[in-house]
C-alpha cells in the first residue's frame, strides 16, 4: 500500500466530506452551499489529477491499491485501485462533477443544499465503483450510485419525473440483483475450491468455473451491465430518465453512469467468465451494431432535443460494446475512448440543451429555429459538441469511433463461434454496419442542429434570448477544450491505457484456454467430478480444505488438483508449460497474480 | 336487567375466594364449629383476597358436610383432604366457569354496550373466583381491583361518552371468511381441548388437592446467600408477599418496564383523547368524514 | 363420568380458558363496535391469564410464583392497552361519529 | 528525404481562421480581411518558396536516377494515434503532385479571398465568413499534404464541414441550410466508404502511410503492400478492386460523381466566391487528387479503373445534358463543374493521371474564374442569377465580359486556351487506352461519351455566354438602372485568372514529337515521380497507353477542336440574339420531353427522395413507434409492471387494513397447522434376531397423543392386525417379534392410533428377511400407504442400525 494509494482514497473521501459539510450549511445560504460544492469538487479534480503522477502507464496491473479488511466474516475487503482502464474514467467523473455543479448554478434554485450534497455523493459512488477491486465493494458502490441519481431525477426533474425515476431504479435493480446472486455463487465456489472465502476480484478471477456455469453467470452479469449500458432492448429507461432529469442529472447520467455498463463488462463479466463471454460475444456484437443503427434511427424521429441526444447515447454505446467484444487492442481502446469522448460530447450537448431550457423552458425542436442569429457564441459551442459527437476528425468523437470500427474490421474474429457462416467475413461485416453509424450520426445530429439553429428566427419568444453568460462559457470551455484535446492529442490517453488493454486481452485469451471441468483454480487441471463433489462437501470446514489447497504448493507438481484427485484425472493438455506456482498465481497468466499494489 | 347481572356477578364473585380457600377441619364432623378460624390459624388464609373472604366463611362451613364420600380418589394422599376437594368446590368451579362463559357470551352478543360491559364485569369476577381457587389470592385481588375495578370503569366511562347503541352488531361483510373462521375456531377448540384433557392424566394434575406447600423465595443479597444466617422465611403460595418477593427480585426489570409502559400508556391516552382545537385540524376532520 | 365433574384437574381450567379464548376470538371476529372488540381482547387476555395461573398451580413452588408474576404483568399490560385503546376509540369517535371498525379504513390503499 | 516545416502551409490559414472566428467579431472588417488574405497569401508564398527551393532540388536529383521513389519534402509533426501496431503520424509530405495541388489551392484561394473582400463587403457576419474560408483552406491543405490516409481524412472531413458551414452561410433561408446539410450528409456517405477503404488497406498492408521516410517501416507504396493489393481478396477479385472502390465511393461523394453528385447543384446556395473556391476549384477536385495520389493502388485493378472511368464518363455526359436546360447562372456552372469532374475522373481512370491532374489544374483556373465572373454579374444584377432576365451585359461589364469569354473558350476547348490542352489529353488518353479485363473498345466508348459531353459543354457554356452578355437586356428597368462594373477587388482576380487560363495550358503541351522536341511536356515530367510507377517498370496488369502517332494525335485534336467549334456555332446560332424562337419551338414540341427531363435533372432528386429519404423517415418512425414505444416500452416494460400490479391487487384483498380479516387468516392458519401437525407419525424399526424371525419395535412418537396410543402391526400383509398393543406413558417401548414363513421381502405395515386426536397413521415398510440369522441391512423401500386421514411417511426413517 504505497502512500500514493492514499491519494486515491482522498479522491473518494473528499466529496464525501464535502457532502457532509454542506448538510451543515443553513438552508438559506445557497451561495455558500454552491461555493463549497464547487470548491470541493474542484479540489477533488485536482487531487485526481495528482493520481497521474504516481500512476505508471507501463504497468498493466492495477496500481495505487489500497487494501483494508472490511467485513472479516465475509472476507470482503475495502480494496481500491486504478489501472489504465479505470483511471481515465475516474478523471472523467471528477472532471464532470464541478462542471455540472457550475452549470446548475442558475437552474437549481430550490433545495440547493441537498442538490449539491447529492451530486457530491454521486461522485463518491461513481468514483468508488470505478476503483473498487472487490466485488462486494463494487456492488455496494454500484447500488449507492442509484440513490442519488434517483433523487436527482425525482426531486429536480420534469413533469413525469416520478415515472422516470422509478423506471430507472427498477430497471437497474433488476439487473443488479441477478449480479448479486452471481457474486454469491462465485464467492461460494471459490470458497469451496480454496478454503478461503473472499470477494477479492483478483482472487476470484483465478477461479475457473464449469463452462455451463460460466455462461449462466455471464448472462446474469451481462444483464446487469447491459441494462446500464444500455444495450438495445434494455434501453427504454434511458430516454425517460434523460428527458425528466435536470441538466446536471442528464450530464452525469450520460457522461459517467452509462459507462459503468461497458466498464463492468471489461472489469468483471469478461475476466470472470471468459467462456460465457466468448459464447455471447457475437451476439453482443450484433446487438451492439443493432444498437448503433437503432439508436440513430430512433434519434432521428425525436422532437424533444434531449430525447434525441439520449437515443444518440444508445447509438454511441453500441460502438463501445462492439469494440469491447472485437477484442483487438484498437477496438477496445476505441471503445474506452468512445466512452471518454461520449462523456464529453454528450455531456456538452446536455449542457447546451440545459442552457436552452433555462431560457425557453421547452426542449421541442419545433419551438426553436434560427437561434444562431440570436446567440452566435452559444451556437458555436453547441456546434462543436455536435460535431464532436458526430465524429468529425480532429475532435474527440472520431478517434473512438474510428478505432472501434477499425479494430473490429481487422479483428480476426477467431473468438466468434465456429458455426458462423464462414463465407461472411463476420467482423468486417459488423464494422461496415457500424460505419453506417457515422452517416446516421451526421444525419440526426445535423438535422437537430438545423432545426434548432438554422432557418428563420420565426418564433417570437426566441427573438430576444440572451447569448451565453460568462458563467456558461466557463462551463462549456473546459468541455470543448477537452473535446479538442482528445481529438488532436489522443496519444497520451491511449498510451496510459495501452498496456492494461493488452494485458486484458492476453488474460482473456489465456483464461479462455482453460479447459472445462468442475470449479478449479487457473493453471490447474479440473478435479474429477467426485473430487469436485468432495470440494463442495468440504466447503463447510475451510481448514481442511485449505490444507487440500496447499498440497500442490508443497508438492511441486502442478497437475495435482486441489482435492487430491489422482493426477491421472487431469488430461495432459491441461498441464501448463511451466510448473505452476501456488495459486492464485499460475504461470501461464501472470495477470492473475495478486495485485502488486503500485509497488513495481 | 343489567343490574341483575351485576348483582349476581358481584355476589358470587365475592363469595368465591372464601370457598376456594376455606380449609376443612382436621377431624371432619358435622358439628364442627367455625372451622374457618382453625383453618385460618393453621395456614394463613389468603385473606388478602379481601374482606369478603373472611365474610364468606360461614357459607364454607355450611357446605362442608356432604363431601367426604366423593373424595375417595384422593384417599391415598397423606395430606389432609382440603375442602376444595369436595363436590362443593367442584360445584363452585362449574358455577364460576358457567358464569365466565355466560358473561363472555353476553359480551359478544349484546348490542347494548352497557349490557356487554356488565357481562364483562361478571366474567371478571368469576375469573377472580377461579384464581382464588387456584390459590392465586393476590392475583384474584388484583383481578378484582384492576379489571373489575379500573378497566371496567374506564369502559363504562367510554360507553357513557359515546352513548350510542351500534346500529348493526354483526359485521356482515366478509361473512364467508368469518364463517370459515368460526368453523376453524370450533375445530381448534375441540382439538385443543382433546390435548388439554389428556393432560389431566399427568401426575399432580389434581387441582383440588391441598394447597401447595409454602415457598421460600431466595432473595437476592438476602439470608440464603449468607450462610450462617437464618434461612429465608417461607410464605404461603400465591400470597402477596411471596409474589412480591419474586416480582421484586427476579422480575424487577420487567416490573419496571411494565410500569414504564403504563406511564406511556397514560400519557399516550391523554395525548390521543385530548380534544384538538386548532382549526386546520378541524378542516382535516371535515375532509376525513 | 363423575370424575369429570367432581375431580377438578388442571385440564378443567385449561379447557375453560380455551373456551373463553375462543369466545374472545369470535367476538373480535364478528363484532364491529370497537369497544366490543376491545372487550373481547380483554377476554382473551384473561383466558391467557387463567392458563398461566392454572399451570402455576400445577407446578407450584417458585415456578408457580413466577407464573403469578407473569400474570401480574399481563394484567398491567392489559390495563395499558385498554387505556390507549379506549383513548383511540374516543378520538376516532370524536372525528368519525362512530366507532365502527369496518368503516375505519383511512389507512387502506 | 528532406525535412521541411510543411506544417506552416496549413497552419497559417488555420491560425487565421482561429483568429477571425474567435476575435473577428470585435474587430473591424479591414483587420479581418487583411488577416484572412494575409494568412492564405503567406501560405501560398511559403509553399511557392518550398516548391521552388528544396522540392525543385529533390526533383532534379530524382530526375538524374529514376530508380526509386522520390522523397520530396517530409515533416513528422507528432504521432497522432498509436495503438499496438496501428500508428498514425500527423505527418505531411510534399511531392510533385501535392506541390501542384498546394500551389493551385493557395493561389486560387488567395485570389478568391481578395475577391470576397469586395463581394461580401455588405455581409454582417464578415469575420465568420473569412474564418470559414481560412478554415477551409487549411483543411484542404491538410488533405493535400497529409502523408497518410487518416490525416488525409481529417482534411477530407474538414473541407466537408467548411462547405457545410459556407453553403448554409445564409442559414436564415431554410433551403440554404438544407442544402448545406444535404452536402454534408452526402459527403458523409462517401466518407463511409473512404473509412472502410482505410480499414481494408490497413487490414491488407498493415500500414496507412502513403510514404514512409525510413525504409524498414513499410508504406502503402512499398513492394509488400503492392503484393497485398494484387492478391485476391473476395470473389476472385484483387484486393485493389475493393479498396479502390471503397476509396472511390469517398471520391464520388467529395467530387460529386454519380450517384452522389446531387449535393453540388444545391451547394450553389452558398456565396458565389465559396462556389468558386470550394465547389469549383479545390474541394470537389479532392476526389480526383485522391485517386491520382493512390494511383499505385488503382494501377493494380483494371476493373477499379474501368469503374472510375465509366462513372466519370457517364457523369460528364449526364451533367452536360442537365446543364442545357438550367436557367440559373450558377446552376449551369455547377453542372458544368460536375461534368468537368467527370472528365478528370475519366483521365485518372484510364491511367492518364497527368491528364487528369492537368485538367484539374486548368479547370481550377477557368471554372473559378467563371464563378467569380458569374458572381460579378450577379453582383451587378443585384443578386439575381436568372439568365433569362439578363442579356446584353457586355457593354455594362466590359472586363467581366472579356474574362468570361476567355473562360468560356477555355472550357469549350478552343485552341490556345488551357482547357483545350487538358481536355484533349484526356480524350486522347481515353481513346488510346486498352487494358486487360476491359471489353475491347471500352476506351473508344469512353472517348465517344466524352466527345459528346465536350460538345454539350461548348454548347451550354456559350448558350450561357450569349444569354448573359449578348442580345439586349431583358431585365426589369430598376435592376437595369444600377447595373455597374464590379470594384477592382473583384475584377482584379478575374483578370489574373484569365491570364492564368491563357498560360497554364502550355505547361502540358501535347505529346507531338515535333512539339516535344522543343518544349517538353513539363507537367508530365513534373508529375512522373508522384504517379503510378514512380520510375519503376510498369506493373503487369496496369493500363497501357497506346502511343499513337502524331497523325493520330493530330486528328484526335482536330476532332476535339471541331467539336468545340460546332458547339459554339450551334449556341451562337440559337442564342446569339437571346433565346430564339427555334429553341422555344423545340422545347415546346419535339424536344419537350428531353427538355423537361433535363430541366428537372432527370428527376434524380425526386427519385432519391422517393427511394431513400422518405423510406428512411418512415422506417425510423416505424422502428420508434412500433419497436421502441409499443413492443419494448409498452408490452414488455409496462406489461411486467402490470403483472406485478395485478398480484398486488390480489394480495391486497387480504391486506386490506381490516384487523378482523387478518384475524380470520390467523385462525384459519392456526387450524391448518393443527390439522397437519397432529398426524401421528407411525414408524418402527426392525431387526432380524433369528432365522426368519424379526423383531419389531414400534415408535409411538411423543406428545400427549402418544399416551395411550394403540399400536397394531400387520405382518403378513392381509389387512388384519396381527399384533395390537396400547402404550401408556412410562411403559417400555412396544416390542414384538414375528417369524416369517419364508425368507425374502415382506411388506409389513404398522398402524398407530393416538389417544388424543383419535387419528391413525400407517407406515408400510419392506422387510428383507434372510435365511441366516444376523442383522438385516437397512430397508431400502418405503411406501406411504395412507388411510383415510393420510399419514405422513417419515423420510429416512427405518432400517436397523
Amino acid at each position: 500500500m504505497s502512500p500514493a494509494s492514499y491519494l486515491l482514497l482522498a479522491v473518494l473521501a473528499l466529496p464525501l466530506i464535502g457532502a457532509i459539510l454542506i448538510m451543515f450549511v443553513p438552508r438559506e445560504e445557497k451561495e455558500l452551499a454552491r461555493g463549497i460544492g464547487l470548491g470541493v469538487s474542484l479540489l477533488t479534480f485536482v487531487v485526481s489529477l495528482g493520481i497521474l503522477g504516481p500512476f505508471d502507464g507501463r504497468i498493466a496491473s492495477t496500481q495505487l491499491v489500497f487494501d483494508k479488511e472490511w467485513i472479516p466474516i465475509l472476507g470482503t475487503h475495502f480494496k481500491i485501485g486504478v489501472d489504465g482502464i479505470s483511471i481515465w474514467l475516474v478523471m472523467l467523473t471528477t472532471f464532470l462533477t464541478p462542471v455540472v455543479l457550475l452549470s446548475a448554478h442558475r437552474a437549481v434554485e430550490d433545495r440547493v443544499r441537498e442538490f449539491v450534497a447529492i451530486n457530491l455523493l454521486l461522485e463518491v459512488a461513481m468514483v468508488g465503483a470505478f476503483v473498487a477491486l472487490d466485488l462486494f465493494l463494487f456492488y455496494v458502490f454500484w447500488e449507492l450510485m442509484l440513490i442519488p441519481m434517483y433523487l436527482l431525477i425525482g426531486m429536480w426533474g420534469g413533469q413525469r419525473r416520478v415515472y422516470a425515476s422509478i423506471k430507472f431504479v427498477i430497471y437497474t435493480m433488476v439487473g443488479s440483483l441477478l449480479m448479486l446472486a452471481t457474486i454469491f455463487y462465485l464467492y461460494a465456489k471459490y470458497g469451496a475450491v480454496t478454503g478461503e472465502y473472499t470477494t477479492d476480484l483478483d482472487k476470484l478471477t483465478t477461479l475457473v468455473l464449469p463452462q455451463r456455469a460460466q455462461v449462466w453467470c455471464f448472462v446474469a452479469f451481462a444483464l446487469a451491465f447491459a441494462i446500464k449500458v444500455p444495450m438495445f432492448p434494455f434501453h427504454t429507461w434511458l430516454p425517460d430518465a434523460h428527458v425528466e432529469a435536470p441538466t446536471a442529472g442528464s450530464v452525469i447520467l450520460a457522461g459517467v453512469l452509462l459507462k459503468f455498463g461497458v466498464y463492468g463488462f471489461m472489469r468483471f463479466a469478461m475476466p470472470l467468465f471468459p467462456y460465457g463471454a466468448a459464447v455471447a460475444a457475437p451476439w453482443i456484437a450484433i446487438i451492439g451494431v443493432a444498437g448503433i443503427v437503432y439508436g440513430a434511427l430512433t434519434a432521428f424521429v425525436q422532437d424533444d432535443v434531449k430525447k434525441l441526444v439520449a437515443y444518440s447515447s444508445v447509438s454511441h454505446l453500441g460502438f463501445c460494446m462492439l469494440g469491447l467484444v472485437a477484442l483487438t487492442p484498437q477496438a477496445i481502446e476505441g471503445s474506452i475512448y468512445t466512452m471518454l469522448s461520449h462523456g464529453l460530447t454528450t455531456g456538452g450537448l446536455f449542457l447546451a440543451i440545459g442552457v436552452l431550457y433555462e431560457r425557453r423552458h421547452t426542449r421541442r425542436m419545433a419551438e426553436f429555429g434560427g437561434l444562431w442569429a440570436q446567440m452566435p457564441v452559444f451556437s458555436a459551442l453547441f456546434l462543436l459538441c455536435v460535431l464532436g459527437s458526430a465524429g468529425l476528425p480532429g475532435l474527440s468523437g472520431f478517434i473512438g469511433e474510428f478505432l472501434t470500427i477499425f479494430g473490429t474490421f481487422i479483428s480476426g474474429g477467431s473468438h466468434f463461434p465456429e458455426g458462423w457462416p464462414s463465407f461472411i467475413p463476420f467482423p468486417k461485416l459488423l464494422a461496415t454496419a457500424a460505419a453506417t453509424g457515422v452517416i446516421l450520426g451526421a444525419v440526426y445530429l445535423l438535422y437537430m442542429f438545423q432545426k434548432v439553429m438554422f432557418g428563420p428566427l420565426s418564433n417570437e419568444r426566441n427573438k430576444n434570448l440572451p447569448d451565453v453568460s460568462w458563467r456558461e462559457i466557463a462551463v462549456f470551455l473546459p468541455v470543448v477544450a477537452l473535446i479538442f484535446a482528445l481529438g488532436l492529442f489522443p496519444r497520451p490517453f491511449l498510451r496510459v491505457t495501452e498496456n492494461t488493454v493488452d494485458r486484458f486481452i492476453s488474460d482473456y485469451k489465456s483464461r479462455l484456454a482453460e479447459e472445462d471441468g468442475p470449479p478449479h483454480l487457473r493453471g490447474q487441471p479440473p478435479p474429477e467430478e467426485g473430487a469436485a463433489a468432495g470440494d463442495e462437501a468440504k466447503a463447510g470446514e475451510p481448514a481442511a480444505d485449505a490444507k487440500a489447497a496447499e498440497e500442490p504448493k508443497a508438492a511441486e507438481q502442478p497437475t495435482a488438483p486441489p482435492s487430491a484427485a489422482p493426477p491421472s484425472a487431469a488430461p495432459p493438455a491441461a498441464q501448463p508449460a511451466t510448473p505452476t506456482p501456488a495459486p492464485p498465481a499460475p504461470a501461464p497468466a501472470p495477470s492473475a497474480a495478486p495485485p502488486p499494489g503500485g509497488q513495481p | 336487567m343489567t343490574r341483575f347481572w351485576m348483582a349476581l356477578a358481584l355476589l358470587l364473585a365475592l363469595a368465591a375466594p372464601a370457598f376456594a380457600q376455606a380449609q376443612p377441619p382436621p377431624v371432619p364432623s358435622p358439628s364442627r364449629v367455625a372451622p374457618g378460624g382453625a383453618a385460618a390459624a393453621r395456614q394463613r388464609p389468603a385473606g388478602r383476597g379481601g374482606a369478603p373472604a373472611e365474610a364468606a366463611q360461614g357459607d364454607a362451613r355450611g357446605g362442608s358436610d356432604e363431601k367426604d364420600a366423593g373424595g375417595a380418589k384422593a384417599a391415598d394422599e397423606a395430606a389432609p383432604k382440603g375442602f376444595s376437594n369436595s363436590r362443593m368446590a367442584a360445584l363452585f368451579f362449574w358455577v364460576f366457569a358457567g358464569l365466565t362463559i355466560a358473561g363472555a357470551l353476553f359480551v359478544i352478543t349484546r348490542r347494548n354496550l352497557i349490557a356487554a360491559v356488565m357481562g364483562m364485569v361478571a366474567t371478571f369476577f368469576a375469573l377472580a373466583g377461579l384464581y382464588a381457587m387456584l390459590y392465586a389470592h393476590f392475583l384474584a385481588a388484583i383481578q378484582v381491583l384492576v379489571y373489575a375495578g379500573a378497566i371496567m370503569v374506564l369502559f363504562v366511562f367510554v360507553v357513557m361518552i359515546l352513548n350510542r347503541p351500534e346500529d348493526e352488531p354483526w359485521a356482515l361483510q366478509g361473512l364467508l371468511g368469518k364463517g370459515l373462521a368460526g368453523v376453524a375456531i370450533l375445530y381448534l377448540l375441540v382439538r385443543l381441548s382433546g390435548v388439554l384433557w389428556a393432560i389431566k392424566d399427568q401426575p399432580h394434575a389434581e387441582m383440588a388437592g391441598p394447597s401447595p406447600p409454602p415457598v421460600a423465595v431466595v432473595v437476592k443479597g438476602g439470608a440464603a446467600e449468607h450462610p450462617g444466617k437464618a434461612p429465608p422465611r417461607e410464605d404461603a403460595f400465591g400470597s402477596t408477599r411471596a409474589v412480591g418477593k419474586v416480582l421484586f427480585n427476579q422480575y424487577l426489570f420487567p416490573f419496571e418496564a411494565v410500569s414504564l409502559v403504563l406511564l406511556v400508556a397514560v400519557v399516550g391516552g391523554i395525548a390521543v383523547a385530548r380534544p384538538h382545537r386548532d382549526e386546520d385540524h378541524e378542516k382535516k376532520i371535515v375532509v376525513v368524514s | 363420568m363423575n370424575d369429570i365433574f367432581y375431580k377438578l384437574t388442571v385440564s378443567h381450567f385449561l379447557i375453560l380458558a380455551a373456551v373463553l379464548f375462543a369466545i374472545g376470538t369470535v367476538g373480535v371476529l364478528m363484532r364491529r363496535n370497537a369497544l366490543i372488540v376491545m372487550m373481547s381482547i380483554e377476554l382473551m387476555m384473561n383466558a391467557a391469564n387463567l392458563t398461566i395461573l392454572a399451570f402455576a398451580r400445577y407446578h407450584g413452588g417458585t415456578a408457580g410464583l413466577e407464573g403469578h408474576s407473569l400474570a401480574f404483568i399481563v394484567i398491567a399490560v392489559a390495563a395499558a392497552e385498554a387505556a390507549v385503546g379506549l383513548a383511540i376509540v374516543v378520538a376516532v369517535f370524536r372525528t368519525r361519529r362512530h366507532a365502527d371498525i369496518d368503516r375505519l379504513n383511512l389507512l387502506k390503499n | 528525404m528532406k525535412q521541411a516545416t510543411l506544417l506552416w502551409i496549413p497552419a497559417l490559414p488555420l491560425i487565421g481562421a482561429a483568429f477571425n472566428l474567435l476575435f473577428g467579431r470585435f474587430l473591424s472588417r479591414r483587420t479581418v480581411h487583411l488577416v484572412a488574405v494575409a494568412a492564405v497569401a503567406a501560405s501560398f508564398f511559403y509553399a511557392a518558396y518550398l516548391v521552388g527551393g528544396p522540392l525543385w532540388e529533390a526533383f532534379k536529383a530524382w530526375r538524374g536516377q529514376k530508380t526509386e521513389v522520390m522523397d520530396g519534402l517530409y515533416q513528422h509533426v507528432y504521432t497522432w494515434i498509436e495503438v499496438g501496431s496501428f500508428k498514425v503520424d500527423l505527418a505531411f509530405r510534399m511531392d510533385t503532385l501535392s506541390a501542384l495541388m498546394v500551389l493551385v489551392v493557395t493561389f486560387v484561394g488567395s485570389l478568391i479571398h481578395i475577391y470576397s473582400t469586395g463581394y461580401m463587403s455588405e455581409e454582417p457576419r464578415y469575420a465568420a465568413y473569412f474564418g470559414y474560408l481560412n478554415l477551409f483552406t487549411g483543411a484542404m491543405l491538410i488533405l493535400v499534404l497529409g502523408n497518410n490516409l487518416p490525416v488525409m481524412f481529417i482534411g477530407w472531413e474538414g473541407v466537408g464541414l467548411c462547405s457545410y458551414l459556407l453553403i448554409g452561410f445564409w442559414f436564415t433561408e431554410e433551403a440554404f441550410a438544407y442544402a448545406g446539410r444535404k452536402a454534408f450528409i452526402v459527403n458523409r456517405i462517401g466518407d463511409f466508404g473512404f473509412l472502410l477503404g482505410i480499414c481494408l488497406l490497413f487490414y491488407a498492408t498493415g500500414t496507412l502511410d502513403i510514404y514512409s521516410p525510413n525504409a524498414d517501416h513499410p508504406s502503402l507504396m512499398s513492394e509488400s503492400s503492392v503484393a497485398a493489393y494484387r492478391e485476391t481478396f473476395f470473389g476472385g477479385e484483387r484486393l485493389a478492386l475493393f479498396a479502390g472502390i471503397l476509396l472511390f465511393i469517398g471520391a464520388c461523394g467529395k467530387s460529386a460523381q454519380i450517384p452522389l453528385y446531387v449535393w453540388l447543384p444545391d451547394a450553389m446556395a452558398g456565396p458565389t466566391p465559396v462556389s468558386a473556391l470550394i465547389h469549383a476549384a479545390t474541394m470537389v477536385t479532392a476526389g480526383v487528387y485522391m485517386v491520382a495520389r493512390m494511383s499505385f493502388l488503382y494501377a493494380h485493378s483494371t476493373t477499379a479503373m474501368a469503374i472510375v472511368a465509366g462513372v466519370g464518363a457517364l457523369t460528364a455526359l449526364m451533367a452536360a445534358i442537365m446543364a442545357f436546360a438550367q436557367t440559373d447562372l450558377k446552376r449551369v456552372l455547377a453542372y458544368s463543374t460536375v461534368s468537368q469532374l467527370g472528365f478528370m475522373f475519366v483521365g485518372v481512370g484510364v491511367g492518364a493521371y497527368t491528364a487528369g491532374i492537368f485538367h484539374l489544374m486548368t479547370h481550377a483556373f477557368f471554372k473559378a474564374g467563371l464563378f467569380l465572373a458569374a458572381g460579378s454579374v450577379m453582383h451587378a444584377m443585384s443578386g439575381s442569377g436568372d439568365i433569362t432576365k439578363m442579356g446584353g451585359l457586355k457593354k455594362y461589364l466590359p472586363q467581366t465580359h472579356i474574362c468570361f469569354l476567355i473562360y468560356c473558350l477555355a472550357i469549350a476547348g478552343i485552341v490556345p486556351f488551357a482547357g483545350f490542352f487538358s481536355k484533349d489529353e484526356i480524350l486522347i488518353g481515353a481513346f488510346g487506352t486498352e487494358a486487360q479485363g476491359w471489353f475491347p473498345m471500352y476506351g473508344k466508348v469512353l472517348w465517344i461519351l466524352l466527345s459528346l459531353a465536350a460538345l454539350g459543354t461548348a454548347f451550354y457554356m456559350f448558350r450561357l455566354y450569349y444569354l448573359v452578355f449578348s442580345g439586349e437586356n431583358r431585365s426589369d428597368p430598376e435592376t437595369r438602372g444600377h447595373i455597374h462594373e464590379s470594384p477592382l477587388s473583384m475584377t482584379g482576380p478575374l483578370i489574373v485568372l484569365a491570364i492564368g487560363t491563357l498560360v497554364v495550358g502550355f505547361l502540358g503541351l501535347p505529346h507531338l514529337t515535333f512539339v516535344q522536341k522543343y518544349v517538353p511536356n513539363f507537367l508530365a515530367e513534373w508529375l512522373e515521380p508522384s504517379l503510378v510507377d514512380f520510375g519503376r517498370p510498369s506493373l503487369e496488369g496496369s493500363i497501357h497507353q497506346a502511343h499513337a502517332s502524331d497523325v493520330g494525335l493530330l486528328t484526335l485534336m482536330g476532332i476535339a477542336l471541331g467539336i468545340g467549334v460546332v458547339g459554339i456555332l450551334l449556341a451562337s446560332a440559337l442564342y446569339s440574339k437571346g433565346p430564339s424562337s427555334v429553341v422555344a419551338r423545340f422545347t415546346a414540341g419535339a424536344g419537350a420531353e428531353i427538355y423537361r427531363l433535363a430541366k428537372n435533372k432527370f428527376y434524380v432528386d425526386e427519385l432519391y427522395d422517393k427511394i431513400i429519404v422518405r423510406p428512411f423517415r418512415w422506417i425510423a418512425l416505424g422502428v420508434f413507434e412500433v419497436i421502441d414505444r409499443f413492443l419494448i416500452d409498452w408490452v414488455l416494460v409496462e406489461g411486467s409492471a402490470f403483472v406485478v400490479d395485478l398480484f398486488g391487487r390480489i394480495t391486497r384483498w387480504f391486506q386490506n387494513g381490516q384487523v378482523q380479516r387478518y384475524m380470520v387468516g390467523l385462525v384459519l392458519g392456526g387450524a391448518l397447522i393443527l390439522f397437519f401437525a397432529t398426524r401421528p407419525d407411525a414408524d418402527f424399526d426392525w431387526q432380524q434376531v433369528d432365522t426368519l424371525t424379526v423383531q419389531f419395535e414400534a415408535d409411538v412418537g411423543k406428545g400427549p397423543g402418544s399416551n395411550g396410543a394403540e399400536v397394531s402391526f400387520d405382518f403378513d400383509d392381509d389387512g388384519t392386525a396381527d399384533f395390537t398393543a396400547t402404550w401408556k406413558k412410562g411403559d417400555p417401548p412396544v416390542v414384538t417379534t414375528w417369524s416369517f414363513s419364508r425368507p425374502g421381502e415382506h411388506d409389513v405395515s404398522m398402524t398407530l392410533k393416538d389417544a388424543v386426536f383419535k387419528k391413525t397413521g400407517t407406515v408400510e415398510k419392506t422387510v428383507v428377511v434372510e435365511e441366516a440369522s444376523g442383522h438385516g441391512e437397512a430397508a431400502a423401500v418405503e411406501k406411504a400407504a395412507t388411510t383415510d386421514e393420510s399419514a405422513r411417511t417419515p423420510v429416512g426413517a427405518g432400517g436397523a442400525q
